[in-house]
């Protein structure tokens, strides 16, 4: 029997395997699916201090082997989260991690105590990455001082662990990771989406209304992997990896690369109970390979190429 | 409840040019659906493409415990799709969405369909039939040849009329046209309830129309989708009050009159 | 008829179709498949002072819709590339631009001044942004000063039209095409590959020898339409837009995007005659719509989603 | 001249556990392959799988202008292409590589084969017999359910000698041991050519005994190939002079001692 647990900055999960935020609702949309409780975790999509109403539509396009999506953090804001979304969960057996975001640091702070008072709240993934806002998200995400800023405000806001979610978008990850790190990051999960774009040639106009959007699925799956390795490199705190994972092979590769577990989102819009099949595969994997704990394969890439 | 399953092919065919029916194996679903709901299926084996493609359910066959959707072959998914066999298996996301609401008082349906949007409709008829309520149905399209099914929309209880772009069969010009000059026998606004099916642009020339009947409109709406269960926010269209809903969830049945066309 | 024709930096061409470097060796490994006359002009392989052997294999992995490559600059170096490679095109009724590479500002000046002194040659693309090499390339490229340097020094070597190519693997790419454009170039060229990597489940080793390489192929086409998109707010300079092309679809939309002409890479594996059939797709798609010049699509999105 | 075309499939059957034949119409391809030069063929009509896949040509029918192709199904691509059907059309770009020397003077060809690396081998045997020369087949692969096309590997001026790693037929051991074991017959070294063609782990182990033969061996490899054709210099091994050289173009027939098989 191979032990699928792993640790994520001090919070124990059952398996390696969460539900990234904004492909899994409030955590309750995919019940009739699946049990949630097989699941390592589950991430709520972003949750901020206001409800917002999200982008204008069109909102999403599919591009090869990926999509572009500009929902824009539309969520009913931590005050309805709290009241009407949250008790839904009580019954899940899962960890419950909740993703913030605001125009402001302190906007991130609050958000973050409120979320984090909740006892059924296990840890905080703080979205300074998403690309399809204005304010918050990227505009924290690309510059290591304002990522240390938000790390830092969110950190002295809870002591539930912190999970700092980074943007691929950017000339140097490993200097923003470290930034996050210096400022009190429990762990990192990375990458949120890839700026892209896509025009319909038939009515010239572009694809998303607000043009440029995130680009996400096994596209990006390159992409993440790099990133992971290179973060892996430049700190010391536990990695979440995310981005394109389909089959468990994908959830293997992030691990071998540095991540300590990952993070599911565009999979589960073509296979709802994806992610539980990704815990099946990893738990057939490490036994059929006598490998008696999952966190053997962390980081476990042989440096040298076959 | 929805579910994710692996439904066997039963029979796949040609209606018409570039139009196909495909009657699929689900015998969960033909109790589970209603007229209005649709099925997300897996069109490729791999990621090309990578999203499901939405299908409204075109008829329920209960003897047959088979559902028959209806679909015009327009780009990867669609040809994909036209490739299956009876005997192949695909992979089905349903019944999604809310259905049409055929409860309370009215006696006759007004139907407005545009196009492949006719694609629910035999299965509202056969719900309206059950309930025995009348319907006219209006279907407009480009050309003769795009009309497919017209035997599972004749029947009793039923008019139709058809109005063609090119002048090809029945009245010349769109449906809404058609509604126009058909206008006056629902003048006296009791009694009907109007459905409409088919693109946005119909949807939007249609309501000043359906706003003038007296009577109260539900459309049925398509936008791109990825997840269909109302999980990735993507599928928004905008009410009246500013409120974005999802399609695939909220919908894709709405109240007509609540909808913002904004161009 | 359809004007094909367009204009990059004062360099004409038959049309806007153009091989990407690396990807269409030194111009005439196609030849058995196609007629090169019938492109608006070649990109050869990157050529440096000295021949270099390139990285350590394997450098080739498929990806999702994509592929990573760390070829490494192979090439034969300048001399040789002019004594054996250059006479072999001089029968090519096409715009011939040589790219080049430095390990330092002066060593670029040096190759473009041997090279562009080549009747042959029509124009210098400049490469300051190969991810798989440790000195020149990214390094150049990721930073807006290293870019302008290098670009002066290129401007200085001739007087024929400097294409600068750029890459996406920055934080703020707008920052570095104005600094191309301040230095002199005439044109940009953009996207080069994104970096990535993948790991082999089976022996736990990187696909790729040197571990990140270079992701190219349709995965890349949303962020290469969006860096065009980016670029073509910052800078007045016409660009060149080059990621994923497949189809001339996809050509259309990079017009649309901002770009006068495109590249084509990867497609030529697939299908060696592709870039041909995107000239001839270009050509028909314009004729069907009465547009009497392809420059018209150039930049002509409609910025309003339908 | 290599060149790029579509050919229809002119017959495919199962050789064997998930090994397949595939007969394509190409009679352009018949009179201009020669052994050890292969195909590069599309198996997806979309992106997945992205690249192109090469295939040795293991025979060709000049009588019906065909060539065959033997392969294994391992992955997403070979698995697109065993499910083409007679009638159903491939693009190919062929033929490519240079081909074994079968020039000067050797009287018998020694040829080491392992696993579906024997691919090749029947061509090879074929062009061998034209030329007069006899040929002793080395053949070794894991277990004796991979072993396929015995009937194209006998014949005429050819001895065949098999080695299993699990025992179940002839020699039990690798194709080098089964070597090692012959070679006192080749010891004479002169009127020998050796021939390899496998993975690379056995061309590997086969480097040194090859050298210590007394007679010249060319080595067919494999690598993973982008282009094909020697334009994205992806597909490179080393040479023992430091050199890197594509298996695509330069090879994928080179001579064994001038590898470099670092590790
Ligand atoms: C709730 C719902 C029910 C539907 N029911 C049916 C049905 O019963 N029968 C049927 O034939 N179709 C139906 N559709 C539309 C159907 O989903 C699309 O035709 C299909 O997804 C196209 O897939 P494709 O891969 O073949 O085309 P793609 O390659 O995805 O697209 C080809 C072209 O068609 C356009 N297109 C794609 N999807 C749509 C769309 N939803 N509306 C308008 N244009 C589109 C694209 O922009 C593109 O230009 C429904 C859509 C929804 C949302
Ligand atoms: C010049 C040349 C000639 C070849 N001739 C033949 C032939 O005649 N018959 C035949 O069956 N195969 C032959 N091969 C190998 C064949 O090309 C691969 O088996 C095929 O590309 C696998 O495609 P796939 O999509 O099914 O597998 P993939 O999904 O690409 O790969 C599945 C697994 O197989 C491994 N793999 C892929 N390609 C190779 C390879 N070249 N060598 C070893 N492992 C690989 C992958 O790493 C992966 O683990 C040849 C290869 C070359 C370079
Ligand atoms: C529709 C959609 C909505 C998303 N919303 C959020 C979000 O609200 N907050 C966030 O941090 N990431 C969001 N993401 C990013 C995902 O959590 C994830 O980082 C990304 O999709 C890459 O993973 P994937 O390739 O597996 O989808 C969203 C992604 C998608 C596709
Ligand atoms: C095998 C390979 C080799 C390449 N070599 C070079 C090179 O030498 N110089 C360069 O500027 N770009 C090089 N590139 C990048 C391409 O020119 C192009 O920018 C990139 O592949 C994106 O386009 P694509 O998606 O159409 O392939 C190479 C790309 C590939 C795939
Ligand atoms: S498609 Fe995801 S919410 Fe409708
Ligand atoms: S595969 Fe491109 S050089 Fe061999």
């Amino acid at each position: 029997m191979t032990d699928l647990s792993v640790r994520i900055g001090g919070l124990g999960l059952r398996n390696p395997v969460l539900t990234a935020s904004g492909t899994f609702g409030y955590g309750t949309e995919y019940a009739g699916y699946f049990d949630a409780g097989l699941l390592g975790g589950i991430v709520t999509k972003t949750v901020t201090l206001e409800p917002r109403e999200g982008n204008p539509m069109p909102r999403l396009a599919e591009t090869p082997a990926g999509m572009l999506n500009s929902i824009g953090l539309a969520n009913v804001g931590i005050e309805r989260f709290l009241s009407e979304k949250l008790p839904a969960l009580e019954g899940l057996d899962t960890r419950v991690v909740v993703n913030v975001a605001g125009n402001t640091a302190e906007e991130y702070a609050e958000v973050t105590s409120r979320a984090a008072g909740h006892p059924r709240v296990d840890a905080i993934e703080v979205n300074v990455s998403c690309p399809n806002v204005r304010h918050g998200g990227l505009a924290f995400g690309t510059n290591p001082s304002a990522t240390a800023e938000v790390t830092a405000a969110v950190r002295a806001a809870t002591s539930k662990p912190v999970i700092v979610k980074l943007t691929p978008n950017v000339t140097d990850i490993a200097e923003i990771a470290r930034a996050a790190e210096a400022a009190g990051a429990d762990a990192l999960s990375l990458i949120n989406t890839v700026l892209g774009m896509a025009i319909d040639i038939g009515t010239r106009r572009p694809l998303i209304a607000r043009r440029t959007a995130g680009l996400s699925g096994p596209a990006i799956k390159p992409i993440a992997i790099a990133k992971v390795y290179q973060v892996r490199q430049a700190v010391k705190l536990p990695l979440i990896g995310i981005g394109g994972i389909m089959r468990w092979q994908d959830a293997v590769e992030f691990l071998l690369a540095g991540a300590t577990a990952v993070q599911t989102g565009t999979l589960h819009f073509l296979e709802p109970d994806g992610p539980v099949r990704i815990v099946e595969g990893l738990r057939r994997y490490c036994e059929e390979r006598g490998i008696a704990s999952v966190s053997e394969l962390v980081g476990g890439m042989i440096e040298e190429s076959s | 409840m929805t579910a994710s399953m692996t439904c066997k092919v039963a029979a796949h065919g040609q209606a018409g040019p570039g139009i196909f029916i495909l009657e699929l194996k689900a015998a969960a679903l033909v109790s589970a659906a209603g007229p209005g709901q649709f099925v997300h299926l897996k069109t490729a084996d791999g990621i090309d493409p990578l999203w499901r493609r939405p299908f409204s359910i075109h008829r329920v066959n209960r003897r047959r415990g088979t559902i028959l959707l209806s679909y015009r072959r327009i780009g990867r998914g669609t040809s994909l799709l036209a490739r299956r066999t009876a005997g192949d298996t695909i992979d089905l996301l349903g019944p999604l969405g809310r259905p049409f609401d055929l409860e309370g008082g009215f006696t006759t349906a007004v139907i407005a369909a545009g196009g492949l949007g006719a694609a629910p409709v035999p299965f509202l008829l056969d719900a309206l039939r059950r309930k025995g309520r009348k319907a006219v149905v209006l279907w407009g399209v480009r050309s003769k040849t795009e009309l497919y099914c017209l035997d599972a929309l004749r029947g009793r209880y039923t008019s139709i009329h058809i109005a063609t772009e090119d002048g090809t069969e029945g009245f010349r010009g769109r449906v809404t046209d058609l509604f126009g000059r058909l206008a006056s026998e629902f003048a006296s606004g009791s009694g009907f309830r109007g459905f409409a099916c088919g693109p946005m642009p119909m949807l939007k020339a249609l309501q000043p129309l359906a706003a003038a009947s007296g009577f109260p409109w539900q459309a049925s709406l398509e936008e791109r989708m990825a997840c269909g269960v109302g999980v990735c926010q993507g599928c928004v269209v905008r009410m009246k009050n500013r409120q974005y809903r999802t399609v695939c969830a909220d919908g894709p049945v709405f109240d007509l009159a609540e909808l913002d066309f904004h161009d």
